[in-house]
């Protein structure tokens, strides 16, 4: 079989955070399959357990994408997103795994190039870290 | 007669009246002269990293998807108001909608750009995030028009987009009232030479600078695409001076200068910044707020308050800036590689007739006067078309007038 | 719920350009269990397919479909009207987006394409099943009143509007200020207490003296700008200092006002954090302007950090400049004092020639508007967010501009922070235009994918309570939590909160997501 | 309440490194509350630690579970089966629940998966500051309502230390002088008389010095005639 490729989840909001892979699509921009899109209707829906059983169900490295801080189209979402997502980074710190390989953005419908630039971002960091546990040991 | 409101103009307050009108469920035909929606929003670049700076350009491009997604709004891209008739209490209009040649079935995978052989191109994607993402062709320079049939992006299209048997229309619209919002241009650098407008490659004008923010999110010098460390961004170029007739304040200048300097620096802390400006006329926000976001940053960014003299060649596609000190006392010359001109705007040329069938008059400086008769006729000046206003203020004021409209006719 | 599964698929989005095998994929979905119906349209936007696909739903009795085309902004409503009919329950539908996250990005790699594609359909089959039935409900608003909170120049604007629309309008002053408005004007109320959500508030008015309970179905917060309070260090040392809008009341009412005038944007008018803002500028050029016209004799200066002679006013700033209007710059290094022991003297440092002047003055005016102090009390009681620096911050733009976060409750003029009359009046425009259409509404629609609690998990810690930007939750009866299903937007911020996993979102729970998101792993690609 | 905090997950995963089965049990009540040891915490926790022995290719079997309070033997017997079923307990509650199914199932082993800390009040979300230490002879009602013993660092009866400078405690700038904060409040409450009164060295032996403590209620026990075999709550 194919040597593994990474595995990357994006937990994008329903609003701005779904808008820009479509922008990007929109405006003829490729990126790589790799990216695995789930939508929740904020980033505040997102809970850590989210991001970490989603590592633990073979993904290398796990983004949450939300409209921009204060834009926010439930005003405090994207904020609420942050704070869950760098309590995982701290969680995944004290147990010794590389805590790039979870990430907050944040985006605008008007940035094309955002999303595209955040796959491979978050490309480079498994390709750099290499996968998160070996192949097929997925509890 | 008919109830929906004619609006010309598809920039952000012809978008955003528009919408307004459109969530009160009453028609609107809205004519726009260029290929997409969004006006000069369209370039502009989202100036937020993970915080939005309120710069509005997210605003007009949401709105105008939502529009073009409404069944109800008919929206009419590439076309222009050729002729407009009192009729009653409205008006009967008329429309020239010229061919776009690209259906919509184009997904915007820009295969046809690479294929078009001629060599400033003559197929074209919509400008910046001007929706919708459709492309199209200009006639004059396409050379399937001319005589040798070359038809090499129909044949490269997958969706099979290309339609070169589209031709112009002419549509008749009754309205009840008209929206004019033919907004403004901005002024073109290059009419400031001696800042090197025009001349230096790396004197950019801030739309410039917007654009190429827009396209890769980064700022790149273009004589080679490197990102700069040093970049000196200038205040009031062509604006609050004479020799470009532009002797008013173009207002949003201070807004997006200021904001595109702390995305600079939001994007690479590492770069250094000067901020040339005579006076600081940052909107909406608690006036020193800019000014306290500098002292956090004393070691990378200075607030120089001067009008440079002129901008210098230096090597390697440096520039050198010649500026007397805050106190006149003495003038110094700074190397940077890059500098931003902040340039104004002025109103765009309207068609006199269309303005004389208006009956709108314009003052010295091209700008529309708004008066409570022209109203009373059915005609509503909005956006930058009457004076200088940013983003916010236009959209408030375009949904203004459009309830204004909306409740005219009621009252009709 | 039977869970009988309808998969379309529609060409037009998808297959364009011929980069994914829609058949395969539609086949692929045939072989799936309880999918009782595929179907394969030219374009599912159009009234012809859509009639096709709902007929095969009825026949085949499908209770839950995929679509797999584009996002669900964009597919044509009258799908979901459609199927509506056909007794599918429209939060049964579920949307893939293969053309913006598919087809498009990952054209250079049609196989992963076609296992991405086809592992996305499968996580959608499996959640579709997951979802259960909604509805959204409907409440009837109890009144159509609109109630403008300030008497100003955005107020009575706002006022007049909404009035238009069909609403009836209460305007709440505080001051006893008269004047011409629709509807009802209560002169020296206060709003003290605010219950329930947008379309059916209660609002706690205490009017002169007597305190009474008011219905309302939208708000307009016109509260305007502190301009009264004048106590910072220049007012208190010199008592006969008026803000600028009184000067300009005053001469326009033809009063002679005793020279040399000096009007200065004082760094600290109100004894807070200073806005000057056009308004103050506009207006102290044209006063100085229309001083000059008057006697070209008379002595004006205007002391400013920073001439913010916006747009079309630059021209007044030169006229102002020509007729001999002074202008004096400081900056921090040197702000304008004035000595108790004179008090009729103010000294400043001069930017330009860098050293300290004394101006004489026989009027003295501000010209800087300091937030209102009522701001924080009326934040609280209708619980919106503020600014920084005292004013009432307005939600997302993505919510329009006069919005603030909660629904139901609009904002307009110098509450936000000071502004020009003409925008003020603008925004009041705009602001009661909104509150008068979500008045006339008549009904709350509520209802949908929103949070509901699981009360035998709830510890009743408040987090979600604390948490929620709508005041959705609070704690019931039972002492534990309750969600106000019409003041829930359905975001799920508590849900992702909440210590107990007490509340859950409808058609958006854990166990959904975490589904998902296995099933996008599963796929080899 | 009492407010703990989880160890940090390096330390937890080391503890447990030896055991094959584990069950993880979390709490309903105060640690729920304060953010430590709730259904969340469970579940994130036991995720975590599957993530980590992943990256590390170790094996380990961990079972979710959350009991209204940890500290009663009641509420612990629901899930005895769990409990038997297991090589470890890690126990999501305050020390008192790791204790109680310690003492309940003494064969079992039960680690401690939080750092029991304070007596606390949350100031506002996510802060939590102790007021009391259970001292088990409370005087605040003569010191304004502030209790000098659990905020003062040196727990000084009469009056502050010398070390108090403008309202801050010479041992942690960062904190009030609780002494201060007396005098103040007692300021409010014109009663500051009091703060004149010397209180007598203060009988310890109601606190923990007196050794371990064990509060009787007779009227609430049950005789040895009313007690049954092993009484279930349901």
């Amino acid at each position: 079989m194919t040597p593994r490729r990474p595995k990357i989840v994006g937990f994008c909001c329903e609003r701005h955070g779904l808008d820009s892979p479509v922008a990007a699509a929109k405006s003829g921009i490729t990126y790589d399959a790799s990216v695995r899109i789930i939508d929740v209707p904020c980033t505040g829906r997102v809970d850590g357990l989210h991001i970490l059983k989603a590592l633990e169900d073979g993904a290398d490295a796990v983004f949450v994408l939300g409209c921009l801080e204060k834009n926010c189209y439930y005003d405090t979402g994207s904020i609420e997103g942050r704070k869950r997502v760098e309590h995982v980074r701290s969680m995944l710190e004290e147990a010794g795994i590389e805590k790039e390989r979870v990430e907050m953005f944040n985006t605008s419908s008007t940035m094309t190039w955002r999303f595209p630039e955040i796959v491979s971002k978050m490309c480079d960091v498994v390709n750099r870290l290499g996968p998160l546990g070996k192949e097929g040991d997925e509890q | 007669m008919s109830r929906s409101v004619l609006i010309i103009g598809g920039g952000p307050a012809g978008v955003s009246a528009a919408k307004a009108l459109v969530d009160r469920s009453e028609g609107i035909v809205l004519v726009e002269r260029s290929e997409s929606l969004g006006g000069m929003a369209r370039e502009l670049t989202c100036k937020g990293v993970s915080e939005c700076r309120n710069c509005g350009a997210c605003y007009v491009v949401d709105r105008s998807t939502e529009l073009l997604r409404d069944q109800s709004a008919e929206v009419l891209l590439l076309s222009e108001t050729t002729q407009v008739k009192k009729n009653g209490n409205g008006y009967e209009v008329k429309i020239k909608i010229s061919p776009r040649y690209v259906t919509n079935n184009c997904i915007g995978c820009n295969k046809c750009i690479e294929a078009c052989p001629v060599d400033d191109k003559a197929i074209f994607a919509p400008t910046g995030n001007g929706q919708p993402r459709h492309h199209w062709i200009d006639r004059s320079k396409c050379l399937h028009f001319k005589k040798d049939k070359c038809q090499k992006c129909a044949d490269v299209c997958p969706t099979k987009a290309i339609d070169y048997e589209d031709r112009a229309r002419n549509v008749t619209r009754k309205v009840s009232s008209i929206i004019c919002a033919t907004g403004m241009e901005p002024v073109d650098a290059s009419e400031v030479k001696r800042l090197g407008g025009g001349v230096l490659e790396n004197a950019i004008s801030s739309l410039d600078a917007e654009r190429i923010l827009n396209k890769h999110g980064r700022l790149l010098r273009p004589s080679d695409g490197k990102q700069p460390k040093k970049v000196a961004v200038i205040q009031c170029v062509g604006s609050r001076s004479m020799k470009t007739g532009v002797e008013y304040c173009s207002k949003f200048c201070c807004k997006y200068a200021t904001k595109i300097s702390q995305l600079l620096i939001d994007q690479d802390p590492e770069v250094n910044l000067d901020f040339y400006f005579m006076d600081l006329r940052t909107l909406y926000e608690p006036h020193d707020d800019f000014k306290r976001w500098v002292k956090e940053r004393k070691k990378t960014v200075r607030m120089i308050r001067s009008m440079p003299a002129v901008v210098l060649p230096g090597n390697d596609g440096n520039l050198v800036v010649r500026a007397a000190t805050e106190t006149d006392s003495e003038v110094i010359e700074t190397e940077y590689d890059l500098v931003l001109l902040s340039v104004g705007m002025r109103p765009a040329g309207n068609s006199k007739e269309l303005m004389d069938a208006l009956g709108i008059k314009a003052d010295e400086r091209g700008f529309a006067i708004c008066d409570k008769s022209l109203e009373d006729s059915g005609v509503f000046l909005v956006g930058t078309t009457c004076e200088p206003m940013d983003i916010e203020e236009t959209s408030v004021k375009a949904a203004a007038a459009a309830s204004r409209a909306s409740h005219r006719k009621e009252g009709a | 719920m039977k869970g009988q599964i309808q998969v379309i698929g529609c060409k037009s989005c998808t297959e364009i350009p011929q980069l994914i095998d829609m058949n395969k994929l539609i086949e692929k979905a045939s072989t799936m269990d309880l999918v009782v119906s595929t179907v394969l349209v030219g374009a599912v936007c159009d009234s012809k397919s859509i009639k096709q696909v709902v007929q095969e739903a009825k026949e085949r009795e499908v209770d839950r479909v995929v679509v797999l085309a584009c996002p669900k902004k964009v597919v044509n409503p009258a799908l979901l009207a459609a199927f509506k009919k056909a007794k599918v329950n429209e939060f049964l539908v579920e949307y893939v987006n293969i053309r913006d996250e598919v087809v498009l990005p990952h054209m250079d790699d049609p196989p992963r394409a076609q296992a991405k594609a086809e592992t996305m359909m499968v996580a959608a089959l499996q959640k579709v099943m997951g979802l259960k039935p909604l509805e959204t409900l409907k409440e009837q608003m109890r009144t159509r009143n609109v109630v403008v909170l300030g008497g100003g120049a955005s107020g009575r604007k706002a006022a007049e509007t909404a009035a238009k629309t069909g609403a009836h309008t209460i305007i709440i002053e505080k001051g006893t200020k008269s004047f011409k408005a629709p509807g009802v004007l209560m002169q020296n109320s206060v709003l003290l207490k605010s219950k329930g959500y947008g379309g059916n508030f209660v609002l706690t008015i205490r009017a002169g003296e007597k305190v009474e309970e008011l219905q309302c179905a939208a708000i307009v917060v016109a509260t305007g700008g502190g301009w009264t309070r004048l106590n910072g260090p220049l007012a208190k040392a010199c008592k006969s200092a008026l803000p600028l809008y009184e000067l300009d009341e005053q001469i326009r009412a033809g009063k002679k006002m005793e020279g040399p005038i000096v009007i200065v944007d004082s760094p600290d008018p109100a004894g807070k954090s200073m806005q000057v803002r056009d308004y103050a500028w506009d207006e102290s050029l044209e006063l100085a302007i229309e001083l000059k016209r008057r006697s070209t004799d008379s002595d004006i200066t205007i002391v400013f950090q920073e001439m913010r002679a916006f747009g079309l006013s630059e021209l007044r700033y030169k006229e102002a400049a020509e007729l001999g209007v002074r202008f004096i710059r400081y900056d921090a290094t040197g702000i304008p004092k004035i000595d108790p022991k004179e008090p009729n003297v103010v000294s400043v440092k001069d930017l330009a020639q860098g050293e300290t002047i004394r101006l004489r003055f026989g009027t003295l005016a501000f010209a800087s508007i300091p937030a209102n102090d009522d701001n924080e009390g009326i934040a609280d009681t209708l619980r919106i967010p503020m600014s920084p620096d005292g004013g009432i911050r307005h939600g997302s733009i993505q919510r329009g501009p006069v919005s603030t976060p909660r629904p139901g409750i609009f904002i307009c003029g110098s509450a936000l922070f000071p502004k020009t009359k003409d925008i003020a009046e603008e925004e009041g425009m705009v602001a009661g235009e909104l509150a008068g259409e979500f008045a006339s509404k008549g009904i709350i629609e509520y209802g949908g994918s929103v949070a509901e609690v699981t009360q035998e998990k709830c510890s009743a810690c408040l987090t979600c309570i604390r948490t929620c930007p709508y005041e959705a939750p609070f704690i019931g009866i039972a002492n534990k939590a309750e969600i106000r299903t019409q003041a829930c937007q359905g975001c799920g911020m508590c849900v992702g909160i909440c210590p107990s996993k007490a509340i859950e979102l409808r058609n958006c729970t854990d166990d959904i997501i975490m589904q998902e998101t296995k099933t996008m792993l599963r796929g080899d690609f | 309440m009492i407010v703990a905090k989880r160890k940090p997950l390096g330390e937890i995963a080391d503890m447990i490194a030896p055991y094959k089965k584990i069950t993880v049990i979390g709490c309903r009540s105060c640690v729920a509350i304060c953010l430590a040891g709730g259904e969340k915490e469970v579940k994130m926790l036991v995720s975590a630690l599957k993530v980590k022995n992943k990256k590390e290719g170790r094996k380990q079997q961990f079972e979710a579970l959350v009991v209204e309070r940890q500290c009663e033997k009641e509420w612990i017997q629901e899930v005895e089966d769990k409990i038997l079923d297991s090589d470890l307990v890690l126990s999501m509650a305050c020390s008192l629940g790791a204790q109680t199914i310690g003492d309940n199932y003494p064969h079992k082993l039960a680690f401690p998966a939080l750092n029991t800390g304070i007596f606390g009040v949350p100031e506002e979300q996510g802060v939590w500051s102790e007021k009391c230490v259970g001292c088990g002879n409370c005087i605040i009602h003569t010191t304004g309502g502030i209790c000098p013993i659990a905020r003062c660092a040196k727990s000084m009866l009469n009056g502050p230390c010398g070390g108090s400078s403008d309202g801050h405690c010479e041992v942690n700038l960062e904190i009030d002088c609780a002494w201060y904060a007396i005098h103040e409040r007692l300021k409010l409450q014109n009663r500051l008389e009091l703060i004149e009164q010397v209180s007598a060295p203060k009988d310890w032996s109601t606190s923990h010095s007196g050794g371990r403590r064990t509060y009787v209620r007779e009227d609430a026990k049950l005789t040895q005639h009313q007690k049954k075999g092993k009484g279930a709550v349901r």
